[in-house]
Formats: structure tokens, C-alpha cells, sequence
């Protein structure tokens, strides 16, 4: 290809006017062979992470009659809304069929109490292991770091017992204090890693100028923790959201999450399985995270890159 | 604008003692610098001073006070720091409120303030602007206006510069001194750039591992130091030392080089009679070399050989092997121009301006 | 008056069925408000936790001995003898459903409902084109004679599920139909017999679970119940063969007892299991929630609602005096077998520590699961957990 | 007196107090009911001639150490999610192109939760109906029914957790591999040096922290994990993937038995102390290292 | 040593032009320093040169070889960088090792060139060291042998001292010069620092905003200034800038300030005939001046009022105002002393060191 030619197609075409032809003659360098192994190899872990969630979504679409044939990845013949419609106003939980959008709320109100509580918890304790002078802060630091590694299970009868006897067991509070306790050590360490990286200079020169801890916390280092609320929020939305074991154990009468009736409707062991109502449940009830992970989930990225997350 | 003294400092952290028994006392309206080497403890006393550490003994007053106990806010002084620690998530101007948020002045005297400040440091555009998008000379002067706000009397700088590049470095230098005698307040300002020390200060403190190794002004610290330390860190291209033994005849004292080369001392300001034999080291300051013959009273004279020679613009450096080891003359450009490597040039030191150690304490003599 | 009804049921036919319950109750100027607790999540647990919470329900489906016994410990249980003994209900009752309804010498349940663990539900179209009758079967090599056959004929000879609770209720069923009633009451009673655990009829027991794994089809692991149920409604096996409430799936595929299906015991069985769903009531309430509580007992036990929970949710009813109306072909053979009080055995839920029985489970599930492993090795692992738990 | 010593401590109050009482104090007394043979509801006697009946009953309990076993394998299993999860991230981060598109699809699983996937995944691995009948009607021969038996099962779990967790991974490799000076590689590009063994005895080595982190995450995953087990086998086939903690829920709720979960619940907690302990020492003797260096 | 030479070099990031029909030749042997204030393109340019980067227009050459699409491992040259890159988790031998990956000696050889390398850099006791265990000047060092002990031609340098602190970067900056001495390699050095471009480049390529300024020696540069960026760039103090006119009278040429004050300019060397009326920008160096009183020819006289003084050590820096903005002067420290803040000094310029510059294009008249 001469030099002419490629101006000369430029300008064709309209694009921006190169103003003088290149120097040299220069091979154009496409897309290297290497490039196109890793973008086929990323290609084919993006489908298969995307099939379990294809599977869903397609199934959920699908009549009844259609799942019977067994193929799990066609597209479906009709496309119907049914199933939608069945898992959130109709489907059954006991005798009562109100669908699913009765667990979405209690969901919707376990998320926000918990996330309020365990995260300005986990901010404020952060903020004062992190950055103020506390003889013992090593020692509880330490504590916090083994909390962080206990298993759940063995602190769960013992708080079981502790929510009746405070009368909140069975309610949408229990399922949110219970939340906000276990998240406390893990989420506690996060912030007080991230506090730890403000440069202590801010912190005196905040300590000459107020020296009141809650005036320093609201108006410094909130407005500076940007980064990792949003990780931790999306950590927390998603955690919570999804739990079940906390929801069933601690959700009782009133208080069971959308993951309990989800399960409950899904693990049904009786009846004929309506595999769209179920596909159409479980999608419901991964929208909400979903939702927040595709709005926000560069910033959570983003979070983790700027030193959000380690040891 | 009260006297500042440290009495009797011990500050440990763990079981590293970083300050021991360190005492120094400046006056009202000092323009005190404390200088020395990354780590020696320059950082540590000043904020001990401001209260952010706690002494683990001794006392510090502020003129009649003694503020030992007292939280940082309460101290009654300023600070500004090394990256401007300014509050990155506020404005400007939010930034300059915040300075006052332990003071509870009434919202107008708030505002006469910040517009006081704004003028003196010329920041009014600048008010609604966050700190990161500021330039770095901007953003210093902020750090400084939240200080001065504060109209306290007495301002800590910690290497307030360090992070500017030279031409603002300069500039900066000028307002900071402009405005110490503008405010008249006590200053404490930490560095290891041995040029701001010694433009801006009214007293130097020479710090070396925790320990005050001289304290005067900067003319003092510059001509006089105190010890091999002192004479070896204040000064660039550092000052050349070199290894004699003393001869004393009568009132003629020579200091004898390895080499056997001499230099007559006699003119030299001695603390204490010079005694004979006693083995010293000699520091000339590049500067105070001349080249060529010149048989001069009191000036020494050489002819080593030319190691190299560097011009650094305005002036050049010229290298020289003097008793196997390098020796750093300050010279015009053009004469450096003209010299080759290797060969030998005639030279002058004048010797009334020798700096003269004991090689065993260090300490000038 | 309002009460807490707290129960596990959640399938079509057990909802119509407890829709019943509710019309009654409602009927008596009474609100039901409802838990329902999924299955699988260990509800007994969350039942107490519900209880020492301070939030108990007023009324709960459970018929584990235990529970009552803790209750009795927190001093809310509410024995019901005198209220059965007054109505004159208890003669009324199978053998079975009286000492599955007992606790320590005290009736501490209201009993719903029947079920017959081991039934086997046969599509008559496809033992028709198959070429077998199951009636005639009189012994379970008998049936197994006859699957080659149906095999051959492109069938599925028998359905079965590979979840643990399936294959534990085929185990107590077979326990009761190979070994029978004294055989079983050692392993499953409230009082269980070491010496019977390495016993001849252990060793057919699990034997005969063996062939029965055998001859499972390959997608019988993990598979669900209802699955399994509807391979049988839908013609691809003949039959299955696990507790009665099937047929509450046949009702709902809208197929009649006796046309479409046909039901059996075990062939051979030397007796049958007796599941008897049975609620519980809260003691130590208010006279005015206590009067609620008793009236919904009273529902339970009409005859009539017998009779009409029993066609919803595809049991029997307890009462035998129930109007028989209703019944359709299978309750009829179930309470013909259930005349013979010889020929029954409680389900081991209402009468066995919960520990103990799940033990068994784990073993006679990990033994169908693992084809190597052996009936010594399976029988070991018995008399250790039996060591163990209770010894 | 100084207030800014005081205010913090008092800050610290709520945090310490829960930290007092719904951990330590909930540890110590979970610890106390093992010994005792607590069955629906707690008894607080001890019968100190046989006090530690439960753990053994543990030791001999063939579910347990399958449980054990599994942990092991889940462990190993998962810790593909991290080579994975670098393996992903070094892509996307040499090819720049579509990063935030792969990030976003590796990530998603982790939003999801796995009683909504299990389901999917549940059903993917059923043999009549998921990917083996997919994959034989297009002829190709293969086995893939790894819920059926029970030395495959844990397959399938592992498969699901890589899936959920891979992502998460790749995120903090990617943070890592980004906090690589790009100087570095600037210099192996000169010094001529094969991409692999730039990966392999440089790059790697200098994320040693982030693999030490990833590596305290996952055994922490695994150590919990639950909700993967039982959404995909709930335990089964037989008991072949049992693990720790389902074993601990089972003990309480199946088996009714509180003292003997107590005990289980004991021993997840030392296997994690034992576990951490060391990890967690050689973090911080990293951290050290590296603020020294610093 | 071979020459490097670029040639119309276009560089695009996106739409964005970077460098723009670059031409830049420099020959066998030469130490050329890249100088120019942040973000003017120089590590672009040699980036591209190591081939870690791809032209988007235009032709390198390396002696007579066109590397511009070879990779960076076969272009045969090797590079230091600013922060060392060196690799953490190798020991110094490793580092060296890794050098030669691409090259494929054999052992004995990788053994022998260590060994002379760590000679030569006197970093044999460190070479089982790790890179975090080494002060800055050794990794420094390292560097500098990772680079040298592949035996290439030509050497890049991407800031290499900007990590030391002064002390060191004098030192290394010694070492570097005899380094190139030494090896007689071609060096292309990226600097924002002029002093380090002074003294070790044989040739300098001032850059600003992509383009090269100016492209000389260091003399050159320091002396005949080709424009007002490069003026302005080089040299501490900065050249004091002044607007002017020309007023051209016969052979007499004379600067008109703003002020109306004269300096005549008449030996300045044009380079083309001096416009009448022609605005000019004057250029002094502030050592091109002195104090005091002196009607000799040639210099100009001004009596302006001092502003402060800073005196620096060896040195000291006079500010004076003079046309209403601020003019440095160098002076000698013992002159500095005397004089009060206020009070006007005399002060004479040798106006054969003016630079004038076209007011306009800002080009060297
Ligand atoms: N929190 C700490 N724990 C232990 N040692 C410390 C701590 N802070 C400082 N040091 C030590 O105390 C000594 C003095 O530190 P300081 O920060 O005062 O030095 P500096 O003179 O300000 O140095 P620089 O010029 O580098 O800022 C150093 O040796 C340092 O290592
Ligand atoms: N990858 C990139 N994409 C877009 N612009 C870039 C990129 N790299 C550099 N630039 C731009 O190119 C210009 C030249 O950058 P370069 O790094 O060469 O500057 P420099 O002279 O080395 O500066 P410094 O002294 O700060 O290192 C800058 O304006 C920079 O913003
Ligand atoms: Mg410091
Ligand atoms: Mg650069």
C-alpha cells in the first residue's frame, strides 16, 4: 500500500484530516495471534460463567411442557411472563400464597437496619483503632482478627438464646442485629485498614484543629471514606442479601428473608416442580444484588484496586 | 508570642529511645530551624511540642505555661505539614473553617477570617476549590492560611517545602519569612535543606540522632560549627575535611598534613591554646579556594591534579586529588572551562578560614 | 381468638388439606395465623427456639416425643388425655395412632392424619402393558421376578428417589415388612434392643435394600420425591413404593384410585409403619387461648373434617368411624390393613430420639450410596452409633 | 486532663462489648455445653467422669471425618478459584481490551446467591436433563453426572464454588497485579525475558502478599461453607459431602443433639485456629518485612 | 557506539499527538541528556527508542541498523529506570542473571561478566543481598550492572537519580560520567534536573511540550539560550526577564526598559541586524551581576531597592525590585550582609552577557 493511497482513503472517508502523508511506510500491526488466544480463552470462561445464569433466565421464560422436553439451553418457544408473575404475587409459603414479594420486603427491611448498623459500627471502630491513641487497641485488634475467623456455628446457639432473651428473636430485627454482629470484626478491619493509610498527617493536623473525635469522624473521615463504603456496601447488600442460614435461624415467625422463601419454595419436596416458577423465584430474588453489582461493580473494583481489601 | 522551651525531653517509643535528656529554650519571635538528617528526631520533637506524641518525660512550656499534659488543641499553636495535610474531601474555604473549628467564634468573625487570610495569601479565587485542584504552591499556601487563621503565636512548620519543586521552593521561602515578620509570632520550622535553614531562620538547632549538636544563628552554625557533624552536613558541596597533626613553634601553629603539606593556622581562633601534636582535622570550605599562584600572605598553597570538573551553570565544581582523596573547589565556569583531567593546577586555600576539629571529640577547637 | 399454627407443609394437596383445618377453626369464630417452616431445616429446632424465645406458637405440627418432654420441662406442655378420654374419641383411634399420640403414658397429640410409610403405587396402564399384576405379588422376590419383564416392555420397573428421607422411610418400611413388629419395635421403639442389631433380620433388611438400590434407574441419585412420583404418574416407571402421601400427587395429576393407580403394602410385608400427623398444643396459656386451642383439637377430630382433610392431602383418616363416603379405594385398603392391630408399627418420628434415628439414616443412606460397601460394614456402623447415642 | 484519650475508648465501647458477649462469651459457653449432653435444650450439668463424651463420639463418627476429608478436598478444590482467579486477571490485565466487560461477567457470580445458582447448577449436572444429554446429542461420548456418585459429588461443589469465588479472586489479583510497577515489566520486555518467566519468578513472587490474603479468604470460605453444600447435594450422596459446618447444623437440628454440635462446632473452631494461625503469622512477619523495607 | 538518530517521529496516545515530526541524531559516544519540565514527552521519546513503546509515525535508527520494528530485546541496548525496576524477589546475582535471559551465554561467561560487573560497581559483597536489603545508591548501582553487564552500545536512563537524596545523586552522578568514560558507550539520559544535564551531558536536548527546544552542548545551552522557554528553564536563580525595546542609533544598539532605563547592547552578538523599535525580552543571570559603583564601560548601572536577601551557604541570593517585579542577583555572602530591606544598592550589569529575545516569537535575536 502506498503512502498516497492511505490519505488518500482517509480523506475518503471522511475521517479526521491527516494533513501530510506518513514519513515511512509502515506495516500495519493488527491484532497480535497472542491477543486473539487470550480473547478466545476469556471468551469461553465468560460463557461458562454465564451459563448458569443463562440457564435460569431462559427457564424462567419457558412453559412447563417446554422444560419437560429436557433441554435445558434452547431458548423457549413461547416466551411467558407467567412464571414471573406466579413466584411474586401467588406462590405459596404455608398456606399463604402472597409470592415471593413478601419476603422482598422483609428483605428490603432486614438490609437497610443492618447495613446502617454494621457498617457505622464497623466505621466508627475502625476510625478509633486506626487513628486515635489506644493502649489497648493492639490487643483488641487482635481479638477482632480471630472473631473474624470464627466459624459461625459456634456462636450460634449462644446468640440464639441471647435474641429471646432480649424478646427480639423471630423478628426482622434479630435477622439485622445478627447480621450487624457477625459483619462487625471483618468489616471493622477492613475500614481500619483503609483508615490506617490516611496519612497521619491529616489526622494531626485535625487533632490541632478540632481534636473532637466525632467532629474529625463526620467531617473528615467519612467524606474521605468514598472507596470503601462502596465496597463494603456492595460486600454487605450482597451479603446479606443472600444469606439464608442467619434468615432461617434467626428470621422465625415474621422475619424470614427472601432467601428462606425462595428455599422454601424451591426445596418443597412434595408436588410437582414447577421449574419455571422456581427459576423465576431464584431470579427474583438475585435481582436486587445484581442490580447493584452491574451499576457499581467498576467502583467496587475501582475499591479493591485502591488498597480496599488485604491482609 | 512566647518563649518555647523543651525541659529535660526523654521520648522512647517501645524501648528505642529516640530523644534523651534534650534541652532547648527559644525566644519570643525566634524563627527557630531544626535541621538534621532523615531520622534524627527533628519530626518527633516538633510534635511533641504541638502535643500529637506524648513525652515520656521532661516538660515544655510555652512562654508561662506548661503544656506538657495538654491535648493539641489546647496548646495554642499551628502547624502546617510536609503535604499540606489539607482536608481533600473540603473546599478551601471549608478547609480554613476547619482550622477554627476548636476556637466557637461567632459564624461573621468566621468569615472576617477566612477573608483576612484569603487576602494576605492571596487565595480569594481559590476559596471554592478542593485541594486537589490546587497546584502544589497553591495548595501550601492553604496549609499556611490554616494555620495563620488560627492566630496563634506560635507556628510549627514540618518541612513545609519538601514537596515543591525549586523555583517554588524559593518563592515559598520568601512568604514564609515575609510573613513571620509580618505576624511577629514564634516559629518552629522543621527541614533537612540545609538552604532554607539557613535563609530563614533568626536560630538554627543542628540535630543529629536525637541529640542538639549546635544551636545559633545561622551565620554561627555556617562559620563556626561545632563539630566534624555540623561541619559536614551544613554546607554544598560539603565541606573538605582532612586528617593533620598540629605543630606548634612559639605563636606559629601549623597543621600538618599526611602528606607532610602544611598550613599555617596561626590566624585561627583557637578556643584553647593549641597544643602540640594533637591530631585534628582540618574542613575547608570549597569557596574559600582560589586558583592560581599568589604568594599572599596566609593562604596555603597546592598543586594537585584535576579529577574532574562539573559545571553546574552559574558556577562549577571543580575535583581535585588532594592526599588520596577528593577535593571539591568552588569555581567560576569559565576558569573551570579551561582545565584538563589529570593535569595539575596551582592553588590557594586562605587559611584564616579553616575550621579547625579535634579528631578524637569532634569538636571544634 | 387468634392462634399461631406452626406447621412444615407446603405442597398443593397439604395445603388444601390444611385449609380444612382453617375453615373449621374459622368456623369456631377462631383466626389462623400461619408459619410454615420449609422442610429440611431442621424445624424442631426452630420450634423450640420459638419457644424459648417468648414467641411460641399455639399450635404445631410435631410428633417427636422429645419435644413434648422438653415442653413438659418448661412447663408448657398440655396433656390431652382427659379431653379425649370426655369426647370418648380414643376408641375410635387404630392401635397405632394411641401409642404414637402418647408420651410417657399421657396423649400429648391430636392426630390429623394417616399414612401407611410403605405402600406401593402401581400405574395400572403400565402393568397392563407390562404385563403384571402387582396384587398378585405375594412376596418381594415375587416382585422382583416380574421386573426383567417389565423392563423388557420398555418400563421402568420401580421409581425411587435418592434423597436421604427417601431412602430412610424405605428402610423403616422394609424393617417393619421383612422383620416385622418386634423386629422393628427393637431398632425403632422408644426403647431400642442392641442385641437385634446384628440379627438375621437386620442382615434381610439390608440386603434387601441392597437389591432394591440395584435396581434403581440411573437418575435416581439426588432425584426429588415428586420427581420420582410423577415417573410412575406419567408412565415411565410401573411403580413406586414409599409412604401413601403420594397419592395426594396422583389426586393432583386428577387420576382416581383403583382406574388410574392401584396400591399395595410391601408385598409380603409382616407389618406396616404408621405415620400419624399429629399436632401439638401449648400448655400454660390463658384460659381463653386454652378454650381456642382445645376447640381447634376438636376440629381436628370431627369425623367430617377427617374425612375431608383426608381426601385433600391423600391419607386416611384417623378415626375409623370417619363416613367413608369419601374414601377412595386406597384409604379403604389402608384401613383394612390398619384393622389388624398386629400388622402395625409406629414411624419411628414419633417415637424414637431424634439422634438415633437420624443415625440410622446416615448409615443406611451412605450404605445405598456406595455400592462397596457391605452389610457387616453397615451393621458395624449401627451398634457404634447405637454405643454411642444410647449406650 | 487529655479528652482525646477518653473519647476514643469510649468510642470503642459498643464494639468491645459486643465483642465480649456475643464473642468471647458465646465461644465460652458453646465450649462449656460440649462437655455436657445437652440435647434439645441446653443442661448445664457435667458429668465429669465422662465429660468429653461428645468429642468422642466425634473422633469415632465415620460422618465426621468424612467431613474432615471433605474439608480437605473442598480446600484443595478451591484453591483452583485463585488460580484461576490470577490466571483471569493476568489476561484481562495484558489485554486491555473488554476488561470492564470481563470483570463485570467474572464478578457477577459473586452477587448471586448459591441457594439461587445451586438450583441452575443442580439441574446443569443432571444427567437426563442438563449438559451430559446436551453434550451426547451432539455426539460427543461424556460423563459428566458427577452428583450420582459420591466420590464425584465433591466435584460438583467445588465446581460451583470455583465459579462463585473465582471472580472475587481475580478482582484482588487484579489490584495486585496493577500495583506492579510497570517498570518492572518494562524491564523484562528489555531484558528479553519469556513472558512465563516473568510470571513465574517475578510477578508471582511479588503478589506473594495477595496470594496470602486470597489464601486467607478462601480457607476462611471453606471452612464456612454451607449454603454451596447444601444447595447442590444437601450432604449427599450418603454422606459423601459432608462437611464441618454442615455437619454442626445437622447435629443441631437433624439429630436434635446440642451438646454433640457443640462440640463439632469446637473442633471447626480449632481446625480454624490451626489453619490461621500460621497464616496469620506469616502475614504479619510479610507486613513486617515489607514496612521495613519501606 | 554506534549513533542513534530519530527520525520524523510521531507519537499518538489515541488522538492525542505526543510528539509531533520529531528529528533528533546524536553520534557515536555521546552522553545526551533529555531535559524538560514534567510531562513534556522525554519518556515517550525513549520509550520509543527501547522499543517499549511503538512510533506511530517516522523511522529509528541505531547506527545503521532501522530498529523501529524490532523488540525491545533486539534492538541491543539497555536501560536503567527511575525506580530501579528492580526485580524484588531476586538476589543482586539474580538480577544481573536475569539481564542476560534473552542472550543465552553460557554459565561461565553469565559468571565472568558478573563478576566484572560487581567489580566495577564495587557490589561484590552484596550480591546474595535482595534489592530491599540495599540503600538506595546500591540498588541504584545494581540497576546501573543490570543494564552495563549486557555489553550493548547504548545505555538509556529514565531519571535514574530523582529517588536519591542530594548527597548521592552527586556522587552517582560522578559515577555515571566515569562510567561512560569508562565504557565509551552511547548514553541517552532523561532528566528533569538541570544540574545533572550540565554536568554530565556532552550534548543536551532541551524539551518542552513535545519539541525540542534546543539542542547543544551544555555551554551552549547555559550561554546562548535559543528562546525564552530555554532561558527560562536553565539556571538557579532563574534568568531575570525583562521587556524592553530596541533603540538602534549607528553601531550603538541600546534596550529601553519599561522604565525608560538604558542598557546598551551594542556588543551583543545579533544574529541578524538589530531592529529600531524591535520588543525585546533582556535576559540577565543573576551572577552576571555586581554591587557597588563602577563607571567602567560596557555595564549598566541601576541603584534599585532591596527587597531581602537569602543568603545560602557558600553564597547569597540578593532580591532587589527593579521594573516593578523582583530581580535576582548572585552575590558573595559578606555583601549580603550589610544591606538593610528597603534601602537602594547600586548595581551594574555586564551587558555583553545579555540575552535578547524577539518579544514576539520568543526566539534568541
Ligand atoms: N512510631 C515510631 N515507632 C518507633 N520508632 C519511631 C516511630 N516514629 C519515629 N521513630 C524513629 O524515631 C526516629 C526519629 O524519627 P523522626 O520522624 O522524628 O525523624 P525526622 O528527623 O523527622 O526524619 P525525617 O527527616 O526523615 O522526617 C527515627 O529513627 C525513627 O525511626
Ligand atoms: N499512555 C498514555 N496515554 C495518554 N497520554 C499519555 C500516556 N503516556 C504519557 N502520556 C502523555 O504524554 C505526555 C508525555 O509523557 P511523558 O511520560 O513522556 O512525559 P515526561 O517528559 O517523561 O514527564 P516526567 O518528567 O513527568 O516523567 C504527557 O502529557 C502525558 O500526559
Ligand atoms: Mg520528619
Ligand atoms: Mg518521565
Amino acid at each position: 500500500m502506498s503512502q498516497v493511497s492511505v490519505s488518500e482513503r482517509a480523506a475518503a472517508a471522511g475521517e479526521v484530516p491527516v494533513t501530510r502523508a506518513p514519513y515511512f511506510v509502515r506495516r500495519k500491526k493488527g491484532i497480535t495471534p497472542r491477543s486473539i488466544a487470550v480473547l478466545v480463552f476469556l471468551t469461553i470462561c465468560a460463557l461458562f460463567f454465564c451459563v448458569p445464569l443463562y440457564v435460569v433466565v431462559v427457564t424462567s421464560f419457558k412453559t412447563m411442557d417446554q422444560i419437560r422436553e429436557g433441554a435445558i439451553f434452547t431458548l423457549p418457544h413461547i416466551w411467558t411472563l407467567e412464571a414471573w408473575d406466579h413466584a411474586w404475587n401467588h406462590a405459596c409459603s404455608g398456606i399463604k400464597c402472597d409470592g415471593l414479594k413478601v419476603g422482598f420486603w422483609n428483605s428490603v427491611s432486614i438490609l437497610f437496619p443492618s447495613l446502617i448498623l454494621s457498617i457505622s459500627l464497623a466505621m466508627v471502630t475502625g476510625f478509633a483503632l486506626a487513628l486515635w491513641n489506644v493502649r489497648w487497641a493492639g490487643g483488641f485488634l487482635f481479638l477482632l482478627f480471630i472473631c473474624a475467623f470464627v466459624p459461625f456455628q459456634i456462636i450460634m446457639y449462644p446468640l440464639i438464646v441471647m435474641t429471646t432473651t432480649t424478646k427480639i428473636y423471630g423478628t426482622l430485627w434479630a435477622v439485622a442485629v445478627i447480621h450487624a454482629v457477625l459483619a462487625m470484626p471483618v468489616l471493622t478491619l477492613i475500614f481500619r485498614n483503609y483508615y490506617k493509610d490516611i496519612p497521619t498527617e491529616i489526622m494531626s493536623a485535625a487533632m490541632m484543629d478540632s481534636g473532637s473525635f466525632w467532629r474529625i469522624f463526620f467531617e473528615i473521615i467519612v467524606p474521605m471514606s468514598g472507596n470503601i463504603l462502596i465496597v463494603v456496601l456492595i460486600l454487605q447488600i450482597t451479603n446479606i442479601w443472600n444469606d439464608y442460614l442467619i434468615g432461617v435461624t434467626f428470621g422465625g415467625l415474621t422475619g424470614q428473608p427472601m432467601t428462606v422463601n425462595l428455599a422454601n419454595l424451591i426445596t418443597i419436596s412434595t408436588g410437582t416442580t414447577n421449574y419455571a416458577h422456581n427459576m423465576a423465584a431464584a431470579l427474583l430474588t438475585a435481582i436486587p444484588p445484581l442490580v447493584v453489582y452491574f451499576l457499581v461493580g467498576k467502583l467496587f473494583v475501582q475499591g479493591v484496586t485502591a488498597g480496599a481489601i488485604k491482609g | 508570642m512566647p518563649a518555647v522551651s523543651f525541659e529535660h525531653i526523654v521520648k522512647r517509643y517501645g524501648t528505642v529511645t529516640v530523644l534523651d535528656d534534650l534541652n532547648l529554650a527559644i525566644e519570643d519571635g525566634d524563627f527557630l530551624v531544626l535541621l538534621g538528617p532523615s531520622g534524627c528526631g527533628k519530626t518527633t520533637l516538633l510534635n511533641l511540642l504541638a502535643g500529637l506524641l506524648e513525652v515520656s518525660d521532661g516538660r515544655i512550656m510555652i512562654g508561662e505555661r506548661d503544656v506538657t499534659e495538654l491535648d493539641p488543641k489546647d496548646r495554642g499553636l499551628a502547624m502546617v505539614f510536609q503535604s499540606y495535610a489539607l482536608y481533600p474531601t473540603k473546599t478551601v474555604r471549608g478547609n480554613l473553617k476547619f482550622g477554627l473549628a476548636a476556637s466557637k467564634l461567632p459564624a461573621e468573625e468566621v468569615e472576617r477570617r477566612i477573608a483576612w487570610v484569603a487576602k494576605m495569601l492571596q487565595i480569594e479565587p481559590l476559596l471554592d476549590r478542593k485541594p486537589a485542584q490546587l497546584s502544589g504552591g497553591q495548595r501550601q499556601r492553604v496549609a499556611i492560611g490554616r494555620a495563620i487563621i488560627k492566630k496563634v503565636d506560635v507556628f510549627l512548620f514540618d518541612e513545609p517545602l519538601s514537596n515543591l519543586d525549586a523555583k517554588l521552593r524559593t518563592e515559598m521561602r520568601l512568604e514564609i519569612k515575609k510573613l513571620h515578620d509580618e505576624l511577629k509570632s514564634t516559629v518552629v520550622y522543621v527541614t533537612h535543606d540545609q538552604i532554607e535553614a539557613m535563609t530563614m531562620a533568626t536560630k538554627i538547632a543542628v540535630m543529629d540522632g536525637g541529640v542538639i549538636q549546635q544551636f545559633g544563628t545561622p551565620d554561627e552554625v555556617y562559620e563556626q560549627p561545632a563539630n566534624l557533624f555540623v561541619a559536614g552536613f551544613i554546607g554544598a558541596p560539603a565541606m573538605n575535611m582532612r586528617s593533620a597533626t598540629l605543630a606548634v613553634k612559639g605563636s606559629k601553629v601549623a597543621a600538618v598534613f599526611q602528606s607532610g603539606a602544611r598550613l599555617d593556622v596561626s590566624d585561627y581562633p583557637f578556643q584553647a591554646p593549641a597544643k602540640d601534636g594533637l591530631p585534628v582535622v582540618i574542613g575547608m570550605r570549597p569557596e574559600h579556594f582560589t586558583l592560581g599562584e599568589a604568594a599572599s600572605d596566609g593562604t596555603a598553597q597546592f598543586s594537585p591534579p584535576v579529577l574532574s570538573a562539573e559545571r553546574t551553570g552559574s558556577d562549577a565544581t571543580l575535583y581535585l586529588t588532594f592526599e588520596d582523596e577528593m577535593l571539591a573547589l568552588r569555581v567560576a565556569p569559565d576558569l573551570a572551562a579551561g582545565l584538563r583531567v589529570g593535569s595539575t593546577v596551582p592553588v590557594q586555600f586562605q587559611a584564616g578560614k579553616a575550621n579547625l576539629f579535634d579528631a578524637q571529640t569532634g569538636r571544634r577547637i | 381468638t387468634d392462634l399461631i399454627i406452626y406447621h412444615n407443609w407446603s405442597s398443593g394437596p397439604e395445603v388444601a388439606a390444611l385449609n380444612v383445618l382453617k375453615d373449621g377453626l374459622e368456623a369456631k369464630g377462631h383466626t389462623w395465623t400461619d408459619i410454615a417452616i420449609p422442610h429440611n431445616t431442621g424445624s424442631n429446632v426452630n420450634l423450640m427456639n420459638l419457644v424459648t424465645g417468648g414467641t411460641p406458637p399455639n399450635v404445631f405440627l410435631e410428633s417427636s416425643p422429645g419435644v413434648y418432654r422438653d415442653l413438659a420441662g418448661l412447663g408448657l406442655a398440655r396433656p390431652l388425655t382427659e379431653f379425649f378420654t370426655e369426647q370418648g374419641i380414643l376408641e375410635q383411634y387404630p392401635s397405632s395412632v394411641v401409642s404414637s399420640i402418647t408420651v410417657d403414658g399421657e396423649i400429648m397429640k391430636i392426630p390429623t392424619a394417616i399414612h401407611i410409610d410403605g405402600m406401593a403405587y402401581y400405574n395400572m396402564e403400565v402393568a397392563e402393558a407390562a404385563g403384571v399384576d402387582p396384587a398378585a405379588w405375594d412376596s418381594l422376590d415375587a416382585m422382583f421376578a416380574d421386573f426383567q419383564k417389565i423392563r423388557d416392555a420398555g418400563y421402568i420397573p420401580l421409581a425411587i428417589g435418592g434423597q436421604q428421607w427417601q431412602v430412610g422411610y424405605l428402610v423403616h418400611a422394609l424393617a417393619a415388612a421383612t422383620g416385622g413388629p418386634e423386629f422393628y419395635n427393637a431398632v425403632y421403639g422408644g426403647e431400642p434392643d442392641p442385641s437385634v442389631l446384628d440379627s438375621a433380620e437386620m442382615r434381610t433388611l439390608l440386603e434387601t435394600l441392597r437389591r432394591f438400590q440395584q435396581e434403581a434407574d440411573e437418575g435416581s441419585a439426588n432425584r426429588e420425591w415428586n420427581v420420582t412420583t410423577n415417573m410412575v404418574i406419567t408412565g415411565q416407571a410401573l411403580m413406586q413404593i414409599h409412604g401413601d402421601w403420594m397419592k395426594g400427587e396422583w389426586s393432583a395429576a386428577g387420576k382416581t384410585a383403583g382406574t388410574d393407580f392401584g396400591c399395595i403394602q410391601i408385598p409380603g410385608a409382616k407389618a406396616v409403619p404408621v405415620t400419624v400427623d399429629s399436632w401439638g398444643i401449648l400448655g400454660g396459656q390463658s384460659e381463653e387461648v386454652d378454650a381456642a386451642e382445645l376447640d381447634f383439637a376438636a376440629v381436628v377430630a370431627d369425623p367430617q373434617v377427617q374425612a375431608d382433610f383426608a381426601s385433600a392431602k391423600g391419607s386416611t383418616p384417623t378415626r375409623l368411624d370417619a363416613p367413608s363416603e369419601v374414601l377412595d379405594a386406597c384409604s379403604v385398603e389402608v384401613l383394612r390393613i390398619l384393622e389388624d392391630a398386629d400388622h402395625q408399627v409406629p414411624n419411628p418420628h414419633s417415637t424414637v430420639d431424634a439422634d438415633w434415628q437420624n443415625s440410622i439414616w446416615d448409615v443406611v443412606f451412605n450404605f445405598w450410596s456406595d455400592p462397596s460397601m457391605s452389610v457387616d460394614d453397615a451393621i458395624a456402623q449401627i451398634q457404634e452409633n447405637y454405643e454411642t447415642i444410647l449406650g | 486532663m487529655r479528652w482525646s484519650r477518653i473519647a476514643p475508648q469510649l468510642a470503642l465501647t459498643p464494639a468491645l462489648a459486643i465483642t465480649a458477649v456475643a464473642f468471647v462469651g458465646s465461644i465460652g459457653w458453646t465450649i462449656y455445653l460440649s462437655f455436657t449432653r445437652s440435647r434439645r435444650l441446653p443442661e448445664y450439668g457435667i458429668d465429669w467422669s465422662e465429660w468429653g463424651r461428645q468429642y468422642d463420639r466425634l473422633f469415632r463418627d465415620a460422618g465426621w471425618e468424612i467431613s474432615l476429608r471433605n474439608l480437605i478436598v473442598l480446600g484443595l478444590g478451591s484453591a483452583l478459584a485463585i488460580v484461576f482467579g490470577f490466571i483471569l486477571a493476568a489476561m484481562i490485565d495484558k489485554e486491555k481490551r473488554g476488561e470492564s466487560f470481563f470483570r463485570t461477567v467474572f464478578l457477577y457470580p459473586l452477587a448471586v446467591s448459591l441457594i439461587v445458582t445451586g438450583a441452575a447448577w443442580r439441574w446443569i449436572l443432571n444427567p437426563t436433563l442438563g449438559a451430559q444429554s446436551f453434550l451426547r446429542s451432539l455426539g460427543w461420548e461424556v460423563d459428566f453426572n458427577w452428583l450420582a456418585q459420591g466420590d464425584t459429588a465433591m466435584y460438583a461443589i467445588i465446581l460451583a464454588s470455583v465459579w462463585q469465588s473465582a471472580g472475587f479472586y481475580m478482582a484482588l489479583m487484579l489490584a495486585g497485579l496493577k500495583g506492579i510497577n510497570t517498570e518492572i515489566w518494562s524491564a523484562a520486555k528489555l531484558d528479553g525475558v519469556p513472558l512465563w518467566r516473568v510470571y513465574i519468578e517475578i510477578i508471582i513472587p511479588m503478589m506473594k502478599f495477595t496470594f496470602i490474603t486470597c489464601a486467607i479468604l478462601l480457607s476462611l470460605g471453606v471452612i464456612k461453607a454451607y449454603d454451596v453444600v447444601v444447595a447442590m447435594t444437601n450432604g449427599g450422596p450418603g454422606q459423601s459431602t459432608w462437611v464441618p459446618a454442615y455437619f454442626t447444623i445437622n447435629a443441631l437440628s437433624a439429630k436434635s443433639n446440642l451438646g454433640y454440635a457443640s462440640a463439632a462446632a469446637v473442633m471447626m473452631l480449632v481446625i480454624t485456629l490451626v489453619v490461621f494461625i500460621p497464616l496469620v503469622a506469616l502475614t504479619v512477619w510479610q507486613q513486617r518485612k515489607r514496612e521495613a523495607t519501606r
